[in-house]
């Protein structure tokens, strides 16, 4: 079969773009989708150590995290578009009233 | 309780004695509650009464005495447990000699204070003050007597620092005014510098005390000197240092060098009072405190050579001081550190017998000085602005110079036509000073310098010398203020004081005029100190001694009558007659050999800059190292919400950079 | 064996490649896009490596209704193309880039160094990531959390709604 | 019930019984609540009174114990514990004596909010008493800092300009210190197995002794804060010249000694070998407060930050009586907190008095009082040489014991004494710069027409005066009371230092 570690690499990888994409775009929406993709990335580490040990485990976390994941982005993108309804941008600087 | 029972188990009255210190201080305690309802003259009564019982019991105590000469110790109430030491009060001769000094001389005092106090008090016009006068001076009655009569030296010391603060209260008594009746802090300032100056003195008395219940383990007189031979086997140092630290206590108290500042100033109280406290009674509290002593330093011939050399030395420097003054006052007041010179000289050679009485002699004729000069000030004063109810209008006579002094010899004169009974009481308390024979002050003058010449020759010159320039600064005062012409109008038209002032002048000139007789045919004096003293120098009278010392006497008076008598000085601006002569010497003379401003310039200047400095340090230093701490605490919360910027990438940011960190730790662990 | 190794290489390039797509695309919807596709080549990974069940949960759940509800959200919001630099915060790009390159490289280093061969994926058991098993695991140990993760999707709904309510 | 049977219990809580009532009188009824407070403070005054009656002289041992288990956890129990024994009786007859008289003394010089003030009175004093009655190391510890939070609501509000600022500085400074008390007394608390002091005094903490220095330590500092001494002392001056003058009277008078009770109750009695050790540093510190504390107070232009200055001396002297380790050092330490409490009462009484009148407390806007208002004069002049130490009246009597004890103590010596009795010639001088600056000199015109004192100040002086005379003409009565106390805890002292030797 697969050798796990290239999985992880593979995982790691797209965990560092989802990170990239959340420090670098100003776009609220693709953070979002940045933060799906380290949520992805995190998956697939659960699914290959449970390939590899042998225990469903790692796929019971994988459910647990989507159905976070499902409600995190229903909750996101209501105040996404009742800040959208007021700022009338999606620019996520727009927002840094609350500061020190 | 008391009274009844007159002649208890023991045949004497020594269980009265407490009544010698309770007596003024019922007498203050009625003047304080009711001194304006009775009146000056109530108050004066009330006064006089007082300080006549305090007279009285001291009387009891002297025919108590001579029926039991060994004396008794009254314990009274119990006050310092952890020390031991109980209000008990000791009768023996030396106290009784002591309070019959004190409450006599006293009461005359509070006679005459009666009469001066009532022209002071008019003429300051604030009546309320005369009842306060007479409280001052019963308390002061009331704490020599603890003085004189405690046990301890602890009660001592309770005596020691009362007097020093009715000297106080007393000398700042015109507290609004200077001696010349204007408005300023001079009398204030007279009182603070001799409370202080007596109290560095007392610094010396308390560590004194520590260092003896340390060696001793009690302060009671009897115990310390039953112990005292073996403590000076065991402690050989202790007993010096204990007797010099009572030095310092006594230079402070008595006036003498380095201590004596404050007495000059002092001058600035009313007259009774220099009189009472600055003259008879309370700066011989210090060679009281060394005869009582007198077994502490008779083991330790050191500490008793430096008693001797002090007192001969300031002897000498305050007579060349009182030569060039021209305060009326303020020479009696240098005369008088110089004669209490003469008593600590005469207890540092041993001389206890010769020390006392010269002690009494000189109560007599200095409290008489002081008030003959008293007389004379209320004299040129009244001349010079005369009170209205003498038909005097307000403003102060016209026709005397703007800067005109009622105690400045120079404006005085021929003062010996206007008040002649002034002027025969000061000549004859003049001539017992300057030591003139068949007068008091003679014999004991010599019995002082007999004794010193076998003992302390250096001592024996230098109080010589001292006893040469006393007769010559008392010739000077009399030539200058009583014979001349007078140089003021004030001094041509003074008025002789009232016959209640006039009264004590005459009674203290008869008794500085029979004084000698006290121990000079027979050793009364002697015998009866002897007893508390053990044994007593003889006191017989050396002919040789006698005869110089008077010649002496007489030969400085007639250098005085050669410089001032002949051509007395005609105006008052005109220079003293030693002033070409002497030269640098006289203006040294006169300006009190700069002491004050020496220690004005090492101690008090230095001691006001360092407190302003400690006081700017509290508040710019420890206070404000405790507001830094909040501003510290302040400054970095307000740095941190800096970092708080607002932009949601900035804290990804940070996040990420936290998990780095970890993840890097983590990797190279 | 060397074919799922060449498959497995196919699949993580395309994953990617379309992860990096969406990171530098400027219109969002390509972004959405690529995530899509992102997602569907791991579903097609969890096959292979024996969690059926996974992939398919993946392609319905995920893709599907996740991606969708973007993909509305995007409608709603209107494809604004935002400029990529700039900002009141200009400074943060380069650093982060800086920061996630170093990551990178750590995590390279790691993988050489630190973790071992963790060995190869044993064949899977029959029926191993089948839904009878996962349901059997699911209802009997993880009951509880499966509960709480059902209570915080019905809170989510009606948050959701409230939100958006005018 | 039998809870108020015990005198301490009834004595302290009684004021709880005052406030409950004044929170039932209309705020408009300022004089009701001002007589409800004093004689609720008498009534306590008088309970103290019959609890000295109860108190048998000749036992060093604590009397009158009340101890109830209060609350349990975590493997040791905390006890409520209130007793009294011959060092703490004379404080609280203190504590007793100053609360009516400063309630008394603040009739007139506080108008707003009275009845808040008294209600704040009444609970501080309920907290002092408890300090000093406290057996039980957390009993202590509540009520020291249940004692705080009035003295910080009197400063704050009824104060000077500055309040706010010195009711803060105030509070955190003595929470600094007391943070650390609390974790010297879990730890010994938690290494003794219990925190009963009577306990712990009879099995006696056996620690080593570096151990035993931290403990030592950290009740010091706290203590010393609340003392204070020398460089911890930068709250006093604030706190002072911003209190009303009851506060004043009040932070003087008692809470001052709170600090010297500590160190009294917990260092010497609880680590003799530390305090040993630490004696020299610590008398050091109390003699530069001595001598650093009277040349501040002479520098001063205001006259209750003179006063506040001299404080700072005064408890300079009695911190050097406790640690001369001896009988009678320690007994003259106990007798100057007494004396300090009545006589700098009193002294910041006669600020408060002038400060009414003319509505200043710069020392040059006054001179030539005593022609003015001649009772007044009489009081200050009576009080003033009382705080100066001379012989006859109550400070000679505390100060002189100190300095013989110091003289004597096996761990000071000589050159300590004798630069502390240093301070004595320093401290007339600053009294009588006082005197003068007030009281002699020409009056000023503005000052011509000021009332003398009415009958109110002067019973409040009186009462004072007659205990000034009472301790300075005839202390044995007030000795007997702690003799055997402070010779057992001595005892112990001399025990640790021969053997540290």
């Amino acid at each position: 079969m697969v050798p796990t570690n290239y999985l992880l690499a593979l995982s790691a990888v797209l965990f560092i773009i989802g990170v990239a994409g959340v420090l670098v775009r100003r776009n609220a929406l693709v953070i979002y989708m940045a933060i799906e993709l380290m949520l992805n990335a995190a998956n697939l580490a659960f699914v290959a150590f449970a390939a590899a040990f042998g225990a469903l485990d790692g796929q019971i976390a994988v459910f647990f995290v989507m159905t976070v994941a499902a409600a995190e982005v229903a909750v996101g993108l209501a105040i996404l578009v009742t800040i959208f309804r007021t700022r009338k941008s999606v620019d996520i600087d727009t927002l840094h009233r609350l500061k020190g | 309780m008391f009274l009844s029972e007159t002649m208890n188990q023991t045949g004497a009255f020594f269980h009265l004695v407490p009544w010698a210190v309770l007596f003024p201080v019922v007498g203050l305690l009625l003047n304080m509650a009711f001194g304006r309802r009775i009146g000056e003259r109530g108050v004066a009564f009330v006064a006089v009464t007082a300080s006549g019982l305090s007279f009285a019991v001291s009387v009891l105590m002297w025919l108590s005495l001579r029926v039991h000469p060994a004396g008794a110790t009254v314990p009274l109430l119990s006050w310092m447990t952890p020390v031991n030491v109980d209000w008990a009060f000791r009768v023996d001769t030396l106290a009784v000699t002591m309070m019959l000094v004190v409450s006599g001389v006293g009461t005359l005092i509070h006679l005459y204070a009666a009469g001066y106090m009532h022209y002071d008090v008019r003429y300051k016009g604030d009546p309320g003050r005369y009842a306060r006068f007479f409280v001052f001076l019963n308390l002061f009655i009331a704490s020599m007597m603890i003085l004189v009569t405690g046990d301890s030296y602890l009660m001592l010391f309770v005596g020691w620092e009362g007097v020093g603060l009715c000297s106080y209260l007393l000398i700042s008594f015109w507290f609004e005014y200077d001696t010349h009746g204007h408005l300023s802090l001079a009398n204030a300032l007279a009182g603070k510098k001799a409370f202080i100056a007596n109290r560095i003195g007392d610094f010396g008395f308390m560590t004194a005390m520590f260092y003896m219940f340390a060696v001793f383990g009690t302060l009671n007189f009897g115990q310390v000197f039953a112990e005292a031979p073996g403590v000076a086997q065991s402690h050989p140092q202790a007993i010096l240092i204990i007797t010099l630290l009572l030095l310092l206590g006594v230079t402070g108290k008595s006036a003498q060098i380095p201590l004596y500042v404050w007495l000059p100033d002092a001058m600035a109280g009313p007259t009774p009072v220099s009189a009472l406290i600055h003259a008879a009674t309370m700066v011989t509290a210090g060679v009281y405190l060394i005869a009582r002593s007198h077994v502490l330093y008779d083991l330790v011939p050191a500490a008793q050579h430096t008693v001797a050399l002090v007192g001969a030395l300031t002897a000498l420097f305050a007579a060349t001081i009182a030569v060039a003054q021209n305060d009326i006052k303020k020479v009696l007041a240098y005369s008088t550190i110089s004669q209490l010179g003469f008593m600590v000289a005469a207890v540092g050679v041993g001389a206890y017998v010769a020390a006392m009485f010269h002690l009494i002699a000189h109560a007599f004729f200095k409290a008489l000085l002081f008030l003959a000069a008293g007389s004379v000030i209320i004299a040129m004063e009244r001349a010079h602005h005369p009170l209205p109810e003498e038909g005097g209008h307000e403003g102060p006579h016209s026709d005397d110079p703007p800067d005109f002094d009622p105690q400045d010899m120079r404006f005085m004169g021929g003062l010996r036509r206007v008040i002649p009974v002034t002027f025969w009481t000061y000549l004859i308390a003049g001539l017992t000073l300057a030591g003139i024979p068949p007068l008091a002050a003679f014999f004991s003058k010599d019995e002082i310098i007999a004794e010193t010449k076998a003992a302390f020759p250096l001592v024996y010159w230098l109080l010589v010398l001292a006893a040469f320039l006393t007769a010559f600064y008392i010739g000077r005062q009399i030539f200058l203020v009583f014979f001349g012409k007078p140089r003021s109008h004030a001094a041509a038209h003074a008025k002789e004081s009232p016959w209640t002032m006039t009264s004590v002048l005459v009674v203290l000139a008869a008794l500085s005029v029979l004084g000698g007789l006290l121990n000079w045919p027979h050793p009364y004096l002697a015998e009866w100190l002897g007893h508390t003293l053990g044994e007593v120098e003889g006191g017989a009278l050396n002919p040789v001694v006698a005869g110089t010392s008077a010649t002496i006497a007489v030969v400085s008076l007639l250098l005085a009558w050669w410089v001032y008598g002949r051509r007395p000085p005609e105006s008052p601006s005109q220079p003293d007659p030693l002033q070409r002569p002497l030269g640098w010497l006289f203006t040294g003379m006169e300006a009190k050999w700069w002491v004050d401003e020496l220690y004005w310039a090492v101690v008090l200047n230095p001691y006001v800059a360092l407190s302003r400095i400690a006081a700017a340090v509290d508040v710019r230093v420890i206070d404000e190292t405790v507001n830094d701490t909040a501003w510290l605490t302040d400054f970095i919360g307000r740095k941190i919400a800096r970092w708080q910027t607002g932009f949601v990438r900035n804290y990804a940011l940070s996040v990420f950079v936290g998990v780095l960190l970890i993840f890097t730790y983590l990797l190279w662990r | 064996m060397s074919t799922n190794l060449l498959v497995l290489f196919v699949l993580a390039l395309i994953a990617v490649g379309a992860a990096l797509g969406m990171l530098f695309s400027r219109n969002v919807v390509y972004a959405v896009l690529f995530l899509v596709l992102v997602m569907l080549t791991l579903a097609v990974l969890y096959l292979i490596l024996g969690a059926p069940f996974l992939a398919l949960a993946q392609v319905t759940v995920y893709a599907g209704a996740i991606m969708v509800l973007f993909l509305f959200a995007v409608m709603i919001l209107g494809p604004q193309k935002l400029p990529a630099a700039g900002g009141p915060i200009g400074w943060q790009r380069p650093v982060a880039l800086g920061l996630t390159l170093l990551f990178l490289v750590e995590v390279v280093a790691a993988f050489a160094a630190k973790v071992g061969a963790l060995g190869t994926l044993n064949g899977a058991q029959a029926g191993f990531g089948s839904p009878a098993a996962i349901g059997r695991l699911l209802f009997n140990r993880y009951l509880l959390p499966f509960e709480a993760t059902s209570v915080l999707l019905l809170v989510a709904a009606v948050g959701a709604v409230v939100l958006t309510k005018e | 019930m039998d809870f108020l049977m015990n005198p301490l219990n009834l004595m302290t809580f009684f004021p709880l019984v005052g406030v409950a009532a004044i929170l039932l009188i209309p705020r408009e009824r300022k004089d009701a609540i001002r007589w409800v407070a004093v004689i609720t403070s008498l009534v306590s005054f008088f309970v103290s009174l019959w609890m000295l009656a109860l108190f048998h002289a000749k036992n060093p041992g604590f009397q009158m114990v009340y101890d109830r288990l209060w609350l349990q956890a975590g493997g040791f129990e905390i006890h409520y514990a209130l007793g009294v024994d011959g060092l703490s009786i004379l404080l609280v007859l203190l504590t007793t004596l100053l609360t009516p008289i400063s309630i008394f003394s603040a009739w007139t010089a506080i108008e707003d909010r009275v009845k808040e003030f008294a209600i704040a009175f009444l609970i501080m004093e309920v907290g002092m008493l408890g300090v000093f009655l406290a057996l039980d190391l957390f009993t202590f510890f509540v009520f020291w800092e249940f004692s705080l939070v009035p003295m910080y609501f009197i400063i704050g509000i009824w104060g000077g300009p500055r309040r706010t600022y010195s009711a803060i500085k105030f509070m955190l400074y003595t929470m600094v210190g007391s943070v650390l008390m609390l974790l010297a007394i879990l730890w010994l608390g938690l290494s003794q197995g219990t925190f009963y002091l009577p306990d712990l005094l009879a099995k006696g903490v056996h620690l080593p002794l570096h151990l035993q220095a931290w403990l030592f330590l950290a009740f010091a500092l706290a203590f010393a804060i609340k003392v204070p001494m020398w460089p911890l002392h930068s709250w006093l001056p604030d706190a002072h010249v911003e209190a009303p003058t009851a506060g004043s009277v009040i932070l003087a008078g008692v809470l001052l000694k709170m600090g010297t009770y500590g160190f009294l109750r917990f260092n010497l009695s609880l680590f003799p070998e530390a305090s040993v050790k630490f004696a020299v540093p610590i008398a050091v510190l109390a003699i530069i407060g001595i001598l650093y504390g009277a040349m501040v107070a002479y520098a001063q232009k205001d006259f209750k930050k003179l006063v506040a200055y001299t404080s700072v001396s005064h408890l300079g002297f009695v911190m050097l009586g406790l640690f001369a380790l001896n009988p009678m050092g320690i007994a003259g330490g106990i007798l100057q907190m007494i004396n300090h409490g009545i006589s700098t009462g009193a002294l910041f009484l006669i600020v408060g008095i002038i400060y009414e009148r003319t509505h200043t407390r710069d020392l040059s806007a006054f001179g030539g009082l005593w022609k003015i208002m001649p009772i007044y004069g009489a009081f200050s002049l009576v009080v003033a040489l009382s705080s100066m130490g001379l012989p006859g009246l109550n400070g000679f009597i505390g100060e002189f014991t100190i300095l013989m004890g110091a003289f004597q103590s096996p761990v000071l010596g000589p050159a300590f004494a004798i630069s502390a009795a240093l301070g004595i010639v320093l401290a007339a001088v600053y009294i009588l710069v006082m005197l003068q600056k007030v009281f002699l000199g020409p009056a000023k015109e503005k000052n011509l027409g000021l009332p003398d004192l009415n009958w109110r100040e002067i019973t409040v002086l009186a009462v004072l005066t007659v205990f000034i005379f009472w301790i300075g003409l005839h202390p044995a009565p007030f000795f007997n009371l702690m003799m055997p106390a402070v010779e057992k805890m001595a005892h112990g002292l001399q025990a640790a230092a021969l053997a540290m030797h």
